[in-house]
């Protein structure tokens, strides 16, 4: 239903800068999700297209039309607050209900979408309740279901699953994505948890220090990161330093061909751990190390062995580990890693190749 | 016993001033004032007499002075004999000064041919709302000029009285009548004499006007409390008080009438040329509360 | 099972010392008030003669008609006042916020009489400011009456809610007002549906008080509410009555009022029974910055409500200044009412100052601790506590004066004379600004701040004053401000506590109206007026404290 | 250092029972999670060991000694709050010093001590702002830093890094478990985040609704639940429904033989998405059953399908799935249930046998 533009949009605090510059544009329907370290002006982002603070540069535009001159109530735009900002002083019901009166909807409909708000949230049975009687999940899941009532043109949600169970989060964020898709509403996400960045997402935005670092697919985010910061943000990423020359990657003591890559300097390999293979051989070009596994982390479905090689520290995934998987530790393996499934980074942290164009 | 004494009184600051220090000199005796108004000084010595702090009470209404009998110890002071006879009620209190009740008038807003002549044209309609006075059930001086129209027309004194009350405007102290008068809030006061010539003397918009229906003095009284802790030192004070030349400037400066017989009032109007209802303290205290609630009634009904 | 007692008994220390102090300053002595109203005042016997006679003589439930009218008039007026004057000064940059709060102070002052004098100079029959008016064809009825006494009861009474809702206000979590308005509600509905009910405990607290303040004054109805006669009104009169005085029937009407003051704190608690509101103090809302219009009226709008607030005291400076002549005021000005006053105003200035210190270290420290029993420990013992506290200012100042003479005269609590008696006199009536204040301030800090002190190894004493009281500085100062300058100006219980060594500015400036004498009397209150902006200021410098922190 | 044991423990909120009769045992030194649905009782629990609640029933005994009659300041007990509660007064330096303040320690001790704690949560630099101009996820740092400071002999974190990036929350949950192993804190962690808690914990429990569901290692938890609870709670399950009948398994039109499985009655068989079989054949006894493609999620490293089959919905798990995976969908596979990785429960809940014992 509305597209949004962000252009050049700044924001400090006193004298720290906040926002740099931020250009986005989001379509409309997309969900879109900032992802980024804490603190690097997620909530700000936010609240300045809420309308909350004022942006010192810049323009949001919003089906063609500057929404930036227009006071926050009439953006008619839905947040979740990362701090929750239940009304205290209301039941759940009447939380919820809160947008929908201050849009005059019939008692009737009100009474439906509450419900139904709730029932979605998993809170139903728990209309009369005050926040202060709730847990924190609980209340995170009032101020969510609050925003989801109104169905508003641009929905802005701040962590809004951070102090549920996986579980939940799970089955919420797939209620969410489906009401969004059926609604069109177009929506902005900030979530610190990748997975359900990549699960949820249509695009993906990085952020780092006020600046938008990479936007793409959740594909390509993972599988294609453009930036050092990107590639070691999403997900786990192994970065193995060495030297580019003319086309020539050393690593430790080995050398081996990397394809596009004819520069000459300082690089960063960059592997992720499903992608190192415990054994001694690949089918493609690849680079072969020995390390002693030095830790093991369990992590259900897989492990992570934590290698010492020549390269540096490695970590390493293994798929369904068996109850004995304990007993590598201090065990030396062989590994391979698959120039395919490589990318290369320079100095300033910018894409050099990746293995596969 | 030590060389001072404690006073309470209701007297006027600049006339504390003029005299305290005077005395001070004269006797070598120290005084400490505690100032209040006249019904805040009973209260206090009722309160305190378990274990009275004052010697002497000076200047307050010789009603309630009477009223208050058992708060206080005989004393005839040395020159009880040159003390007009007519002031005397109990020898608990001496009179100290005579007090006149007067209207004042505002002489900017009303000409002298409209000035009230008498208690009872207030009860004119013209004057709705603009006559200013006490409540008789909190001022001493208010109730005084309800009982000197009571006495002055006996049988109709209530009707004439009743409509003087629809037209007043009952004010918070009987002090902030001339006050209202000079600032024209209102054009009459009900008021004493000695309050509203303070008005005159300093240049205001008030003229005095004595009732030809009769006005009424009263004396205000000193008296030793019981139980002074520096009962002799008060005894001098009082005598001093009465003293002759004290007795002549209070006339002169605070526009008081003398109880002395050997005093005249210069500059005053002189009291034989004021016509004066028979003003009994003793008789008129037995109607009192009688005529309080009379009066409470009649102002609910207004 | 040791610690566990100590813990235990810290607050039920503090609460025995509470129920001690209240006992002692305020049941003991008037609970001779209580006496003398079931008293029949001709046989002496036993009889419940005065409050048949409230409840069914005409003059009376007139009075009681006008206490509620003038009770709920002055509180909404003072509600609306004082909470957009904090709203505005809060929530936007407004350009000299500091000096809107000096003159907030200012209003507070209110000098006695000759404030309520300064309205009649001004809005009387022949007042300046009506005559001006109607000169250019502008006629306004004059204050007299009903409406006057409300419309007076509003200016003076807004600086209390002024003082209490403007910590709250700034104390708000940000981010529920934000939702609000992105739920899509304009902020001016948000403030009704959102802001208020979240700073209900400051809103209830200054309503409460303001109710109570204006149920209490006698003064102002007395000199303009002409005809207006209320409760305290009737009670005064009888009280003070120089002749054929019904000291029954007042301390019946007395009664009455602490019943109705009472029921009114109870409702208080009552409408607080589920208020567990706390914000995190973390994002409190920032000041915008307004342009254009919006900027002038708002700017007009508390400039405006300050000024008629202080209009009285202003006025007062001015006629210090007057020349005058006896009583009169004569055109021209002078200093000359100053030098009438200066050799002898050096007593009662310092007996004022060491009184009202004394007084107020006193009241901030047990305020502050019986405002958190009353708000965090709800008990029986704490509600009637809270109630109790509610009497000293309803019980007419000259009543509570005369009951500790009676109480406190002879040996061994014969303090009669001293100036100990008028700081503990002053000490109880105005402890319940602060322990009220600190009680609102606390409703809105949430208990797992102490929480987090004591699992870092505080204990609970020291917690609440590391963390807790910090927190609810805003609601301390404005107790402690409140209490400060009331108690300056505490006149009618001093009036009758005071001997030639212990006189206050307040009884000098009350002795000289009482003469008549309204130039040294303005003199004396500017003096007064000016010692208190001076000692508020350096109270606040002293504490470190910006005056700008005050809110 | 200090032993934990919590007997009988139960606690109501008015009429609402929110703990029924906990029973724990900690080991001094022990990290020890607490897993549950939003809601279950978590931070009450934790608030109750703390001491700013008092239960209704049951004791809590340190080292022997009940601790529970103790006010909560002496019971020595670091807490991270789920609000993180940081003082709003004092700089992020003057936070973390609090505690130690109150313990009295030498300036000097205390200012090192800042520094590492801060340094540890990624704060340095931050030392004299007020927690009004951090972000969310640095508030809850400052929280952290601050419990972590006074090295308690027990501590409690209650979602101590649920507003952190994935990155962060994984170097602090490893910073986090070295000092805890370091000084030998005994730790009860409350997370949400179920990587997290197999990661760190030595032990988990699972609660659910105010009870304990089950206790056990990580690898327990996930790979040997006791409860169909904790069995669907703890990362993704496959539950299909079956009927038992003498140890004959039947789901849909397959029948199989499933060992230690004797009893009859209706059962549900669980199965996570990484051990069904994208392909027909299985090396050991197995259900064979077709499924249509319904959806591909793709989670980075791996994508997950979704798959109609006769016997339900079937979630399988694909490691490093390749660009065209989306491609997948709508079409129809042959998937396998290995027996050997599969348990069994009936209806109450209760394992009623392991497929490898
Ligand atoms: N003051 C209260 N009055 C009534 N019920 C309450 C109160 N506080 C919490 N509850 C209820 O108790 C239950 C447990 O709350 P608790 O805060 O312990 O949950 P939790 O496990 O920490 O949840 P979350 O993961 O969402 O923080 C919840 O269902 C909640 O609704
Ligand atoms: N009022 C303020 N004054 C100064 N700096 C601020 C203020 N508010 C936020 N900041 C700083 O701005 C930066 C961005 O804050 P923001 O809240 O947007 O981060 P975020 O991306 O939402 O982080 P998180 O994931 O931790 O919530 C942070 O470094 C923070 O310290
Ligand atoms: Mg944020
Ligand atoms: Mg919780």
């Amino acid at each position: 239903m509305a597209e949004l533009r962000i252009q050049g949009l700044a924001k400090s605090y006193r004298d720290v800068r906040v926002l740099e510059s931020i250009d986005l544009t989001i379509a409309s329907g997309e969900f879109f999700t900032l992802l980024g370290p804490s603190g690097c002006g997620k909530t700000t982002l936010l609240r300045t297209i809420a309308g909350f603070q004022h942006q010192d540069r810049g323009e949001i535009v919003v089906k063609g039309e500057r929404i930036d001159l227009k006071p926050a109530h009439k953006r008619d735009i839905g947040m979740v607050f990362q701090d929750y900002a239940v009304f205290p002083h209301l039941t759940v019901a009447e939380n919820v209900a809160f947008g929908l009166k201050a849009r005059s909807l019939p008692k009737s409909e009100i009474e439906t979408r509450v419900a139904e708000s709730l029932k979605m949230v998993r809170l139903d049975g728990y209309q009369s309740r005050l926040p202060a009687e709730m847990s924190g999940g609980q209340q995170q899941r009032i101020g969510l279901a609050r925003a989801m009532a109104i169905r508003p043109t641009l929905l802005l949600m701040d962590e809004p699953l951070s102090n549920l169970d996986a579980k939940l989060r799970i089955e919420l964020r797939e209620d969410i994505r489906d009401i969004q898709r059926r609604l069109g509403i177009t929506t902005i996400y900030v979530t610190h948890d990748q997975e359900e960045a990549l699960a949820v997402s249509d695009r993906i935005c990085v952020m780092d220090k006020g600046r938008v670092e990479q936007i793409g697919t959740p594909f390509e985010i993972y599988r294609h990161p453009v930036r050092r910061f990107a590639a070691g943000f999403v997900g786990t990423m192994n970065f193995i330093s060495g030297t580019l020359k003319a086309g020539q990657l050393l690593i430790g003591s080995r050398s081996v061909h990397f394809p596009g890559a004819d520069g000459t300097g300082p690089v960063e390999l960059a592997i992720r751990p499903e992608n190192v293979i415990l054994s001694g051989s690949s089918p493609g070009a690849a680079i072969p190390l020995r390390g002693e596994v030095r830790k093991v982390t369990f992590l259900g479905r897989e492990a992570h062995y934590t290698l010492g090689t020549e390269a540096g520290e490695i970590i390493a995934q293994a798929m369904d580990p068996s109850a004995d998987f304990i007993a590598m530790e201090g065990q030396t393996i062989d590994i391979v890693l698959p120039i395919a499934k490589a990318a290369l980074f320079d100095a300033n942290g910018d894409l050099v190749s990746a293995g596969r164009p | 016993q030590e060389k001072t004494v404690v006073v309470y009184t209701a007297h006027k600051a600049s006339i504390v001033d003029a005299l305290v220090p005077k005395f001070e000199k004269e006797t070598g005796i120290k005084v400490d004032v505690v100032k209040a108004g006249s019904g805040d000084i009973i209260k206090r010595v009722k309160a305190e007499s378990s274990s009275a702090k004052a010697d002497v009470i000076w200047s307050i209404g010789g009603e309630q002075l009477e009223d208050n009998k058992d708060l206080l110890q005989t004393y005839s002071p040395k020159e009880d004999a040159a003390i007009l006879q007519t002031y005397k009620v109990s020898p608990e209190w001496i009179p100290y000064t005579g007090i006149l009740l007067v209207m004042a008038v505002n002489n900017k807003e009303l000409k002298p041919n409209e000035y009230p002549k008498t208690w009872a044209e207030l009860g004119d309609a013209k004057w709705k709302g603009k006559v200013s006075s006490a409540r008789p059930d909190t001022s001493g001086s208010s109730f005084q000029q309800l009982a000197t129209v009571l006495l002055a027309y006996k049988d109709k004194g209530w009707d004439v009285y009743n409509k003087t009350l629809a037209n007043m405007n009952l004010s918070d102290s009987s002090g902030a009548v001339p006050r209202y008068v000079n600032d024209g809030e209102a054009l009459v006061g009900l008021t004493l004499e000695d309050n509203a010539l303070d008005y005159v003397k300093g240049g205001g918009n008030v003229a005095i006007v004595y009732p030809e229906d009769g006005s009424s003095t009263v004396a205000d009284g000193v008296a030793l409390v019981k139980g002074a802790p520096h009962a002799d030192n008060g005894k001098v004070f009082i005598d001093w008080l009465l003293s002759k030349p004290v007795q002549e400037q209070l006339v002169s400066e605070i526009g008081r009438r003398s109880v002395r017989k050997d005093v005249t009032g210069a500059g005053l109007k002189p009291i034989s040329e004021v016509k004066l209802v028979d003003y009994d303290i003793k008789k008129v205290a037995e109607h009192r509360n009688e005529w309080i609630s009379k009066w409470k009634a009649a102002l609910q009904s207004r | 099972m040791m610690t566990k007692r100590i813990r235990f008994e810290l607050w039920t220390c503090v609460l025995i010392a509470a129920w001690a102090i209240v006992f002692l300053l305020l049941i003991w002595p008037l609970s001779s008030i209580l006496k003398a109203s079931l008293i029949d005042n001709e046989t002496g016997t036993f009889s419940l003669v005065h409050y048949v006679e409230i409840f069914t003589l005409k003059a009376y439930q007139r009075a009681i008609g006008n206490t509620f009218l003038a009770g709920l008039g002055g509180m909404a007026g003072a509600l609306i006042l004082g909470v957009t004057l904090a709203f505005i000064t809060t929530r936007f940059r407004i350009f000299g916020r500091a000096l809107i709060q000096t003159l907030a102070v200012v209003a507070l002052v209110s000098p006695p009489f000759i404030g309520a004098y300064a309205w009649i100079v001004l809005f009387g029959a022949s007042g300046v400011v009506r005559k001006a008016l109607s000169s250019i064809g502008l006629s306004i009825p004059p204050i007299y009456g009903a409406a006057g006494v409300i419309l007076v009861f509003s200016l003076k009474f807004f600086p209390h809610v002024f003082l209490i809702t403007s910590g709250a206000l700034a104390a708000i979590n940000r981010s529920v007002e934000e939702a609000a308005e992105s739920l899509g509600v304009p902020p001016w509905k948000r403030l009704f549906i959102v802001t208020f009910p979240l700073i209900l405990p400051a809103i209830s607290v200054s309503a409460l008080l303001t109710f109570v303040l204006s149920i209490a004054d006698f003064g102002t109805p007395r000199i303009i509410g002409r005809d207006f006669n209320v409760l305290a009104t009737e009670a005064f009169n009888l009280f003070s009555s120089e002749v054929g005085g019904n000291p029954g029937m007042a301390s019946a009407l007395s009664v009455v009022l602490i019943v109705l003051s009472m029921i009114v704190v109870l409702a208080q608690r009552w409408m607080l029974r589920k208020n567990v509101y706390y914000s995190n103090l973390i994002k409190k809302p920032e000041r915008q910055r307004v342009r254009g219009l919006k900027a002038t009226g708002l700017h007009i709008l508390a400039y405006t409500i300050v000024l008629l607030g202080a209009l009285p005291a202003l006025i007062v400076v001015l006629f210090s200044f007057r020349r005058t002549s006896g009583p009169v005021f004569q055109p021209g000005f002078s200093l000359q009412s100053y030098e009438k006053v200066i050799s002898t105003v050096s007593d009662p200035i310092w007996n004022t100052l060491n009184f009202s210190f004394a007084a107020v270290i006193a009241i901030v420290i047990s305020g502050t601790l019986i405002g958190y029993l009353i708000s965090r420990r709800p008990s029986v013992a704490t509600g009637s506590l809270d109630a109790l506290l509610m009497i000293p200012y309803v019980v007419p100042g000259i009543v509570m004066g005369i009951a500790f003479i009676t109480r406190f005269n002879d040996p061994p609590l014969a303090f009669t004379g001293t100036g100990f008696i008028i700081i503990l006199a002053v000490y109880i009536r105005r402890l319940p600004y602060s322990a009220r204040s600190v009680a609102a301030a606390l409703k809105q800090v949430g208990p797992s701040l102490e929480d987090a002190a004591v699992s870092l190894g505080y204990s609970p004493g020291k917690a609440f004053l590391k963390v807790t009281v910090p927190l609810i500085a805003p609601g301390i100062l404005a107790g402690a401000l409140m209490s400060f300058v009331t108690a300056m100006n505490e006149l009618s219980s001093s009036l009758v506590l005071y001997v030639g060594r212990t006189i206050t500015m307040p009884v000098r400036i009350y002795l000289s109206v009482m003469d008549g004498e309204y130039g040294t009397a303005s003199a004396l209150s500017t003096i007064l007026l000016t010692m208190t902006v001076i000692a508020v200021y350096g109270a606040f410098h002293l504490s470190g404290r910006k005056e700008s922190a005050l809110l």
